[in-house]
């Protein structure tokens, strides 16, 4: 028991280390003579498998103990100490942090296994992986922190990573501005999470500021505050996990490394908002108002983001898109207090989106960072395994029946029709309907039909074992994840919720079994409808469409990004430059340029006094004199 | 030379730097010298941090009477509010001598007399001994920018010694006006603060003094809308100069803040406490604006410590313990991380002769452990946690929440704010293309990067554990809080109750 | 009436400083000056009548001598300025000035 | 006996004076033998008065002198001052003298006689008295001021200062015979009880009053009476500015001191009068100051703003129990500041001089670098700027208005203060920021050069023990 | 009665005096002018009882000062080319009464202020020179004794400035 509390605090640690390891190697010797690839390689690999293995320990020890003492927290150090702020550097591992930290370790490991031959031969291997490396641990450091300020921790170092990766290829601008993108929005996100971690201390937090505590307390919040602290909360997490009106950087972030999209933009970083606010159910189960904000808003992103999914051409904003809009899904599902549904789907849309973005790799590997599908076509001969596997991830995503999506999918949607919320069922099968459209326009284009580009199509192959071995793992993820949640109408018995419960405050609705059915028939309608429609269209080649009318408004994302180009970014620049070239020297600067000026105006009128006669000398002498008589004369009454 | 530890640590460096001005010596001479002295003082000050006991009270007192008329005394003391604002003027002065190895003898001079006066500002606790040192730190900084800043350096020289100077000298009359204020009440003289705090001002005329007072360490602090000299004078000055400048004298103007103007005036603190609040988180948002469109380095950075400095000083105004700590602390965090970054501005600029952003581009390419460096001071600077300068600006703003939600709000911004202007300088000198002359660009050496790795090093224990630094000076930020605001008798009891269970948590 | 006495002293006082203030001739400014002093005496002398006390006597004596000193100090004066510009004008000399 | 040693150092430069005067009939003596005696006598009399240790007030041979003469812890202390300004000011001559030719021997007996009557006008209790030891100093300064004869500035100097200073006698005059109508008395005392016994104000020993102050004002150059002070310091050698400015408002303020202190009731009524009196001159001095390019024009105006604070530490006296101690600190460390400052200028302005604008000082901190840095301390001192005399005089000046609650005068003259800083600053970037246009070496001898430094230790040691005062 | 006539004479004469010093062009016929106004004051002493200081005024202000005045004037030959041209003086004349105006306001004020006492000549010695010395040699000693330094100073000051030129050299 001591032992494995202790462990907790080891799992961050081993990537943390690794990170620096790989950092000091990589920084003193890549301008001379570099480590071999393969060290690194092994040694960026060993954090995240302790990690994993550790993962693994603590998830046995907490099944072996009765599910309402199922949490081991240890903590560290005292980390700051301020009046009635007690901050620990403390972990917390509980069903829902273990269930993140199992799946985080896991697929972060295959993904840094995918990653040493997918980064083969860049010159920067090593800093690649020291940031992959610190990025894993400050996820695990965010998952397990044992409070909000922890997590925040890990919260801005993901984003610090986040940023780091996707201006990877640092040498060309537009990489660098995605990142610094990323970094601003997630920015924007996180002030909203420090003001809603202050308000919520000050109003509950004076007894101790880590979840356990807040959780006893949860009940002397008052509404407005309560209300305020969740959608504060809530920004971060539209920062962090890409929701409207936030998450215009995730697009942008397609500009780093492929294996950086797997595992930030797809499987991990972004679903940390979902995790939080799951974390924090005992906020948002109180106050439903919050929620069903929450809700509306997740479902809204997904609906638009998947409606911008089916008009883009490069395959990584496709899942871009995609990842965005299955965000969206799951903060419907936390939104309307399904927190279990949500996190299920975190955990089967990390293993499909993983697998989906590292095959998407795989075929940009092999086409030479080609990532226009309108220029791929016909691949599946020359790429069987990656085909192979994709296809699994596109059919888990797109909510096939029997596939890890669907179920998560599908649970998601049933929560919803069940607890009353119709707008959103009714719109979450049809964003289901346009995600398995978008997804199979995708498979369509690149793996059917005629090859569009043939010099690039000679040259596609499979990728080496390194990279494709992940790739099955995640594909039999992708299948068959979902049997771990299955419902009780396919015969399962809801076993991550069960698991999940004690770390929720959630309560399953009894519903009739027909509305349960209702449910999966319409999912099942509308992955059928959007595979028809995307085959109709696509499946026997097809040419670049010109994009006219509401088509090209979609392409172009209804022009979000050059709307707040304008309406945030130009404004701030030229609020900027008005600053330092009007206001600073003219306005705010204006009492010392004042004084300066009346000063030397001064001097030089006092100047034109010293005549130099003496009579005039004398005149000012009597003139004084006679001021001063007058002034005498009246107090001599 | 134990009892004597703080007079030794300020008549040191000034006796020094006096002998080195006026006796003949060679420049590399002079550099070791001063590198002797700071190391030695550096040694003092971690064994004062080492010896210090954080009970909240002095600490290292020493007092001597001085001039009986008018009750004035040589006394000198260390409390946690003084302590880590100590720590950063000793800590950071050798690395200036290390790295700057191309100025003269009388610069090196100047310097130690102003790290000596800077200490001997620090330690004083009579006000008249404070007043002195206060103004004798800025006659080195006077004679530095002068003698050895840029090309503009006679104006913004001026600007800034007659603002300062400006704002000191009403200072005087306040601090006259207080301590005649005390004659009258209790009939004796004295200009110690521990007295003074005694003392209730209530009549009309406590309001100006306490004006003069706030103006005199708004304009060092620089605290909207007086900060107008800094971005000229941190321009202009050379970049050691600048360092001493933004890393500590700057937040000798918050620290003269809490010592002596919280306790006296503690009426009228609270009556302007949201004016000045506002004013800090003005200066923050507006310096934080004016750096995005900077083209120099340097003036960018000088704007964003401006910036900060809104922050550390909202952090006062706040009036609760934990926006005070984080001020106390974002103080010592600051100072290395902006402090370092103009270190490294001073060193790019040495080695390309240019400072202008647009000149630059991908040096993280040719220097990686200078581009990480900086990076990780830049990121301290933006208050990332797991750097120092998350800990200071989060409790500040958890503070300003507290104290008024709105200006928590704005104090917020900060976090994007600050992101913005620092990520977009990174990116056009560290990323992008390089060119010609960045493709010259020489790594930091050995002996440079040994330098820096001490206080990069800092920057990382002071975000890692910063429990060590906080131990120390909460007992004085709470006595200071508890003090000086009249709370009821049962708040009191109820903030300090849970205060003691976390004491014996942390045994 | 003494008090008539002292009127003219004032007067006589008055017109000394309007000597200095309007002309320019160091002559006239300097004997002006004495002419201040001489009112000056005639004020003691009518107090001294008044309190019927001698003292009054004593400090005109002095005063006398004072105005014989300076007397002798300014004509050394006059000479030397003669002897640099050949001019009495106190005008012509105002090359400090400003 | 205590009465004649507290008249000793009088005696032993009056003495020096009459000695010097008739060397100067013989041809023999050297002119630095002349110097270096009346270094001497200063010397003697310093020692001498420092010796005396004076206690509370004494009347000085109260059955020969009547009671017109008065020693006291504050006399002591201006007689210090003046008899150091004498001390300096014959070294400075020294070196001044070897560079510039126009000098005689009787310049030294002059200079003495000068200093006899300043020390007369410290001492004096009685109106005609003091008018006879003003004219004694004033007639001497005179002499010291014209003493270049074929020079038409200096020639220019002495006319201004002899004529409005003549002008300001005869006020002195008419305000004695005022005072004298009044109350029957012209000493100090039986003006203090004639007040104290008659309730409201006399009108004649109000207008009596009045004018004396004008002649006193006029010789502090305090507005709007200052106008000559600027001509003249520029005028005379700089030297004798030097000794007039410090030696000659030391005396004056004392005297000056003395008056007001007579009676709570004479100086309750004059509080108002001198308050307006005080600003103007602050700022006067100050405005006038800014504008001036030649560094002895700008001391002379700078030297009006010390009037003001001088002015204020009037305002601010406790008559109570009066004891000049900030009247007086405040003017040794002016003096201390003001008479380096004309050390320095005595040997670097060099022949006819030559160095006399702000910029011509440019670069002299890498030509003269330790010369520059006296100068830097004195201007600090005169600034303010601790750890100097200067400063702690300021705080003294401030500290006494505060207790005396004249809030607003205080704050008035912190923001004199700070506009002061513009020109003083001025003076030290031209010396340190700018590089030399081109830079002569001056020759004479070295005791110019060490009463410079002798006087930076003074700064210093003032400053940070001001007990000695 | 005489004796008030003999002060209107002498008064009138006075001002007269001291109008001719101010209002006359050439300094010579201000210094007669002002001889005058000398004289006449010397007569209203008499009628203040100041016998010595009536012979002091003539013998000393009168006589001497003014003869050295005159004699300077006359020594340095004074053409009317040579004297200021004062052409504004009428502006400056009416100037620089408005200015007076409040100070001989005040001064008359003051003056007025006192109680009214007949200025009859008072016998018994009031002012002779016995009792005067009396006084002098009593009470004031002392400004008796520093007179001199004074005009020492002046003596040597005088030959210092206007004596032959002697310069030292090195």
């Amino acid at each position: 028991m001591e032992h494995t509390a202790t462990y907790i605090g080891l799992i961050p640690l081993f990537p943390l280390v690794g990170a620096l390891v790989l950092g000091l190697m990589h920084m003193l010797t890549c301008t001379k003579n570099p480590f071999p690839e393969k060290l690194y390689g092994i040694l960026a690999c060993v954090g995240p498998l302790l990690s994993f293995f550790l993962a693994l320990v603590v998830y046995y020890h907490l099944k072996g103990l009765p599910a309402e003492e199922r949490f081991l927290s240890h903590n560290a150090f005292t980390w700051f100490a301020v009046g009635d702020l007690q901050v620990n550097m403390g972990f917390l591992a509980d069903p829902l942090s273990s269930l993140m930290l199992l799946f985080v370790t896991f697929i972060g490991s295959l993904i840094h296994i995918y990653s040493i031959g997918y980064m083969a031969g860049d010159k920067n291997f090593g800093k690649f992986f020291a940031y992959l490396n610190l990025f894993l641990g400050s996820m695990l450091i965010l998952v397990l922190g044992s409070g909000p300020v922890v997590m925040f921790v890990g919260w801005e170092g993901v984003g610090l990573c986040s940023y780091l990766l996707i201006s990877f290829y640092s040498e060309d601008t537009d990489n660098v501005l995605a990142g610094n993108k990323a970094f601003i929005v997630n920015r924007i996100g996180d002030l909203g999470f420090v003001l809603g971690m202050s308000f919520l201390f000050w109003a509950i937090g004076t007894h101790g500021f880590d979840y356990l505590s807040l959780k006893a307390n949860a009940h002397n919040l008052t509404p407005g505050i309560g209300i305020a602290v969740c959608l504060l909360l809530f920004i971060g997490a539209c920062g962090k996990s890409a929701q409207i009106p936030l998450y215009v950087w995730l697009p942008d972030a397609m500009a780093g490394p492929t294996p950086v999209s797997a595992l930030i933009h797809a499987a991990t970083m972004v679903t940390a908002g979902v995790y939080m606010v799951a974390r924090f159910s005992f906020l948002y189960a109180h106050f439903p108002l919050a929620g069903s904000i929450v809700a509306w808003v997740g479902i809204l992103t997904a609906l638009l983001a998947a409606f911008f999914g089916m008009f883009q051409k490069d395959i990584k904003k496709i899942l871009a898109y995609s990842t965005v809009s299955q965000l969206g899904y799951m903060f419907a599902a936390v939104g309307i207090a399904a927190y279990s549904a949500g996190i299920f789907h975190v955990f089967t849309h990390a293993f499909f989106k993983a697998l989906l973005f590292l095959g998407a790799g795989s075929v940009i590997y092999a086409l030479h960072h080609q990532q226009d599908i309108w220029k791929m076509g016909g691949l599946k001969d020359k790429m069987p395994k990656t085909y192979g596997t994709m296809l699994i991830g596109a059919l888990a995503l797109s909510g096939a029946p029997l596939f890890s999506g669907f179920f998560s999918k599908d649970e998601i949607l049933f929560s919803a029709l069940a607890s009353g919320h119709t707008g959103i069922w009714i719109i979450g099968v049809l964003v289901a309907g346009m995600t398995a459209y978008y997804t199979f326009r995708m498979i369509f284009l690149v793996f059917h039909g005629e090859p569009r580009d043939k010099e690039i199509y000679d040259h596609a192959k499979d990728a080496p074992p390194v990279m494709t071995i992940p790739l099955i793992i995640l594909a039999v993820g992708a299948a068959f994840a979902g049997v771990l949640n299955l419902p009780g109408i396919f015969g399962g018995s809801l076993n991550i919720s069960h698991w999940l419960a004690p770390s929720l405050v959630e309560h399953h609705p009894h519903v009739s079994i027909w509305i349960e059915i209702l449910a999966i028939v319409t999912s099942i309608a509308a992955f059928a409808a959007g595979i028809t429609i995307a085959y109709r269209k696509f499946g026997h080649g097809a040419e670049e469409p010109e994009y006219t009318g509401f088509a090209k408004f979609g392409y172009n994302k209804f022009y979000v990004d050059e709307i707040y180009n304008a309406v945030f970014v130009q404004p701030y620049k030229a609020v900027g430059s008005v600053i330092s070239k009007f206001l600073e020297p003219n306005v705010t600067d204006i009492h010392v340029k004042l004084c300066t000026w009346l000063y030397q105006k001064a001097g030089k009128a006092f100047k034109v006094f010293q005549v130099g006669y003496i009579r005039v000398y004398a005149i000012y002498m009597v003139i004084g004199l006679s001021l001063m008589s007058l002034f005498l004369s009246q107090s001599l009454k | 030379m134990f009892e004597h530890a703080l007079s030794v640590m300020i008549f040191l460096p000034i006796l020094t730097g006096l002998v080195m001005l006026l006796f003949p010596l060679s420049k590399g001479t002079a550099r070791i010298t001063g590198f002797v002295v700071t190391v030695a003082i550096l040694f003092r000050g971690i064994e004062i941090f080492l010896g210090f006991t954080g009970t909240g009270g002095m600490e290292y007192v020493e007092s001597h009477s001085w001039i009986q008329s008018l009750g004035i005394s040589y006394g000198l003391g260390i409390d946690g509010i003084s302590l880590l604002v100590l720590m950063a003027g000793t800590v950071l002065f050798p690395m200036v001598f290390t790295i700057f190895k191309t100025q003269s003898k009388g610069y090196y001079a100047n310097l130690l007399i102003a790290q000596g006066a800077m200490i001997g500002t620090i330690c004083a606790t009579d006000l008249v001994l404070f007043y002195i040192f206060w103004e004798v730190m800025l006659l080195p900084i006077f004679f530095m920018i002068g003698l050895y800043g840029g090309p503009k350096r006679i104006p913004a020289t001026l600007k800034i010694t007659i603002y300062t100077i400006a704002g000191s000298l009403l200072m005087l009359a306040a601090l006259v006006y207080v301590a005649v204020s005390y004659h009258t009440q209790f009939g004796k003289w004295t200009f110690d603060i521990v007295q003074l705090s005694e003392l209730n001002l209530g009549s009309g005329f406590a309001v100006w003094a306490f004006l003069m007072f706030m103006i005199a360490f708004a304009i060092k602090i620089p605290l909207f809308p007086f900060h107008t000299w800094l971005p000229d004078a941190y321009t202009e000055a050379p970049t050691s100069t600048t360092f001493v400048l933004s890393a500590i004298m700057a937040k000798i103007g918050v620290y003269g803040v809490i010592r002596f103007v919280v306790p006296v005036f503690e009426i009228e603190f609270a009556r302007f406490a949201v004016l000045l609040s506002l004013a800090g988180v003005t200066g923050m948002i507006y310096c934080g604006l004016a750096a995005i469109s900077q083209k120099d380095m340097k003036r960018m950075l000088a704007f964003s410590s401006a910036s900060h400095m809104g922050i550390i000083a909202l952090g006062v105004f706040c009036m609760n313990v934990q926006a005070l700590t984080g001020t106390l602390f974002q103080i010592a965090a600051h100072a290395t991380s902006t402090g370092v970054l103009f270190l490294f501005v001073g060193l790019m600029e040495e080695r390309m002769q240019t400072r202008k952003i647009e000149d630059l581009g991908g040096i993280a390419y040719r220097a990686p452990i200078f581009a990480t460096f900086f990076a990780i001071a830049m990121l301290a600077s933006v208050g990332l946690p797991g750097t120092s300068g998350f800990i200071g600006e989060f409790l500040i703003i958890l503070g300003a929440i507290k104290f008024n939600a709105f200006i928590g709000i704005l104090a917020g911004t900060t976090l994007i704010i600050g992101v913005c202007y620092m990520l977009w300088m990174f990116q056009r000198v560290f990323f992008e293309k390089s060119n010609e002359r960045t493709e010259e660009f020489q790594d930091l050496n050995v002996s440079e990067a040994l330098t820096f790795l001490p206080v990069i090093v800092l920057i990382l224990a002071m975000g890692i554990f910063p429990q060590t630094f906080i131990k120390k000076i909460e007992p004085a930020a709470r006595q200071q809080i508890v003090k000086v605001f009249t709370i009821p008798q049962a708040q009191v009891a109820d903030t300090t109750v849970p205060t003691l269970g976390h004491n014996n948590h942390k045994k | 009436m003494i008090q008539d006495y002292l009127i003219l002293s004032v007067i006589l006082f008055c017109l000394g400083i309007l000597g200095v203030i309007t002309r320019r001739n160091v002559f006239t400014v300097f004997m002006s000056i004495e002419l201040m002093l001489n009112a000056a005496n005639l004020a003691f002398l009518a107090f001294s009548r008044l309190h019927e006390s001698m003292d009054g006597h004593v400090l005109v004596m002095m005063v006398m001598a004072v105005a014989a000193a300076e007397a002798a100090l300014a004509l050394a004066v006059v000479i030397l300025l003669h002897k640099h510009k050949g001019k009495l004008d106190t005008n012509v000399f105002s090359l400090l000035r400003g | 006996m205590h009465d004649f040693i507290s008249l000793l150092p009088l005696i032993i430069i009056g003495s020096g004076a009459i000695l010097l005067m008739l060397f100067s009939a013989f041809e023999k003596i050297q002119l630095e033998t002349a110097s270096y005696i009346s270094m001497g006598f200063f010397a003697a009399a310093f020692l001498a008065q420092l010796l005396v240790g004076c206690g509370p007030e004494t009347v000085l041979f109260d059955k020969i002198f009547n009671g017109m003469l008065v020693s006291s812890n504050f006399t002591m202390i201006a007689g210090l001052i003046i008899l150091g300004c004498g001390f300096f000011t014959a070294m400075n001559s020294h070196t001044y003298f070897k560079i510039n030719l126009f000098c005689t021997l009787e310049f030294y007996a002059i200079m003495l006689f000068g200093a006899c009557g300043m020390l007369l006008l410290t001492l004096s209790q009685e109106l005609i008295t003091a008018f006879i030891s003003l004219e004694i100093m004033s007639l001497s300064i005179y002499i010291l001021v014209g003493y270049d004869r074929s020079n038409v500035t200096s020639t220019e100097a002495i006319l201004k200062y002899l004529m409005l200073g003549a002008f300001a006698g005869a006020f002195f005059t008419m305000g004695t015979a005022l005072i004298y109508g009044g109350t029957q008395s012209t000493k100090f005392a039986e003006i203090g009880s004639f007040v104290a016994g008659h309730s409201g104000t006399n009108p004649l020993v109000l207008g009596g009053v009045f004018f004396i102050f004008v002649a006193f004002l006029f010789k502090a150059a305090a507005f709007p009476f200052h106008a000559w002070v600027i001509d003249v310091y520029d005028g005379a050698a700089a030297p004798v500015t030097g000794f007039m400015a410090t030696a000659l408002k030391t005396a004056v303020f004392t005297i000056f001191a003395n008056f007001l202190a007579i009676n709570g009731a004479l100086h309750k009524d004059w509080i108002t009068f001198l308050f307006y009196i005080a600003v103007f001159t602050m700022f006067g001095g100050n405005l006038i100051a800014i504008g001036q390019n030649s560094i002895k024009r700008m001391l002379a105006a700078s030297g009006i703003v010390h009037s003001g604070y001088l002015l204020i530490a009037l305002v601010a006296i406790s008559t109570d129990n009066f004891t000049g101690t900030v009247v007086g600190y405040y003017l040794a460390a002016y003096a201390v500041g003001t008479l380096g400052i004309f050390s320095a200028l005595s040997y670097l302005a060099g022949e006819g001089e030559k160095r006399a604008t702000f910029d011509d000082f440019r670069g002299l901190a890498n030509v003269r670098p330790y010369s520059a840095a006296a100068i830097t301390v004195f201007l600090l001192s005169m600034a303010g700027i601790p750890p100097t005399a200067g400063f702690m005089a300021k705080f003294y000046v401030i500290t006494s208005a505060f207790t005396a609650g004249h809030m607003t005068l205080a704050v008035l003259g912190i923001v004199s203060s700070i506009l002061s800083m513009w020109y003083y600053l001025r003076l030290i970037i031209h010396m340190y920021f700018h590089e030399a246009e081109e830079c002569f070496e001056t020759g004479g001898s070295p005791l110019a050069a060490a009463a410079t430094f002798i006087l930076v230790f003074c700064v210093f040691a003032i400053g940070l023990y001001p007990i000695v005062i | 009665m005489f004796a008030e006539g003999l002060f209107s004479a002498f008064s009138v004469l006075a001002v007269l005096g001291a109008l001719g010093l101010i209002l006359f062009r050439h300094p010579m016929q201000g210094a007669m002018s002002l001889v005058v106004t000398m004289i006449s004051l010397a007569g209203l002493y008499t009628l203040l009882s100041a016998k010595l200081i009536f012979v002091l005024q003539l013998i000393v202000y009168a006589g001497a000062i003014m003869s050295l005045i005159l004699f300077i004037i006359m020594f340095l030959n004074i053409q009317p080319e040579d004297l200021p041209e004062e052409t504004g003086r009428f502006y400056y004349f009416i100037g620089g009464i408005v200015i007076l105006i409040p100070i001989a306001s005040f001064l008359i004020k003051i003056m007025k202020s006192l109680p009214g006492t007949e200025a009859t000549i008072v016998g018994n010695g009031f002012g002779g020179v016995k009792e005067v010395g009396l006084v002098l040699f009593q009470d004031w000693l002392l400004p008796f004794e520093i007179v001199s330094i004074l005009l020492l100073v002046s003596l040597v000051g005088s030959v210092v400035l206007a004596g032959s030129k002697r310069r030292l050299s090195k």
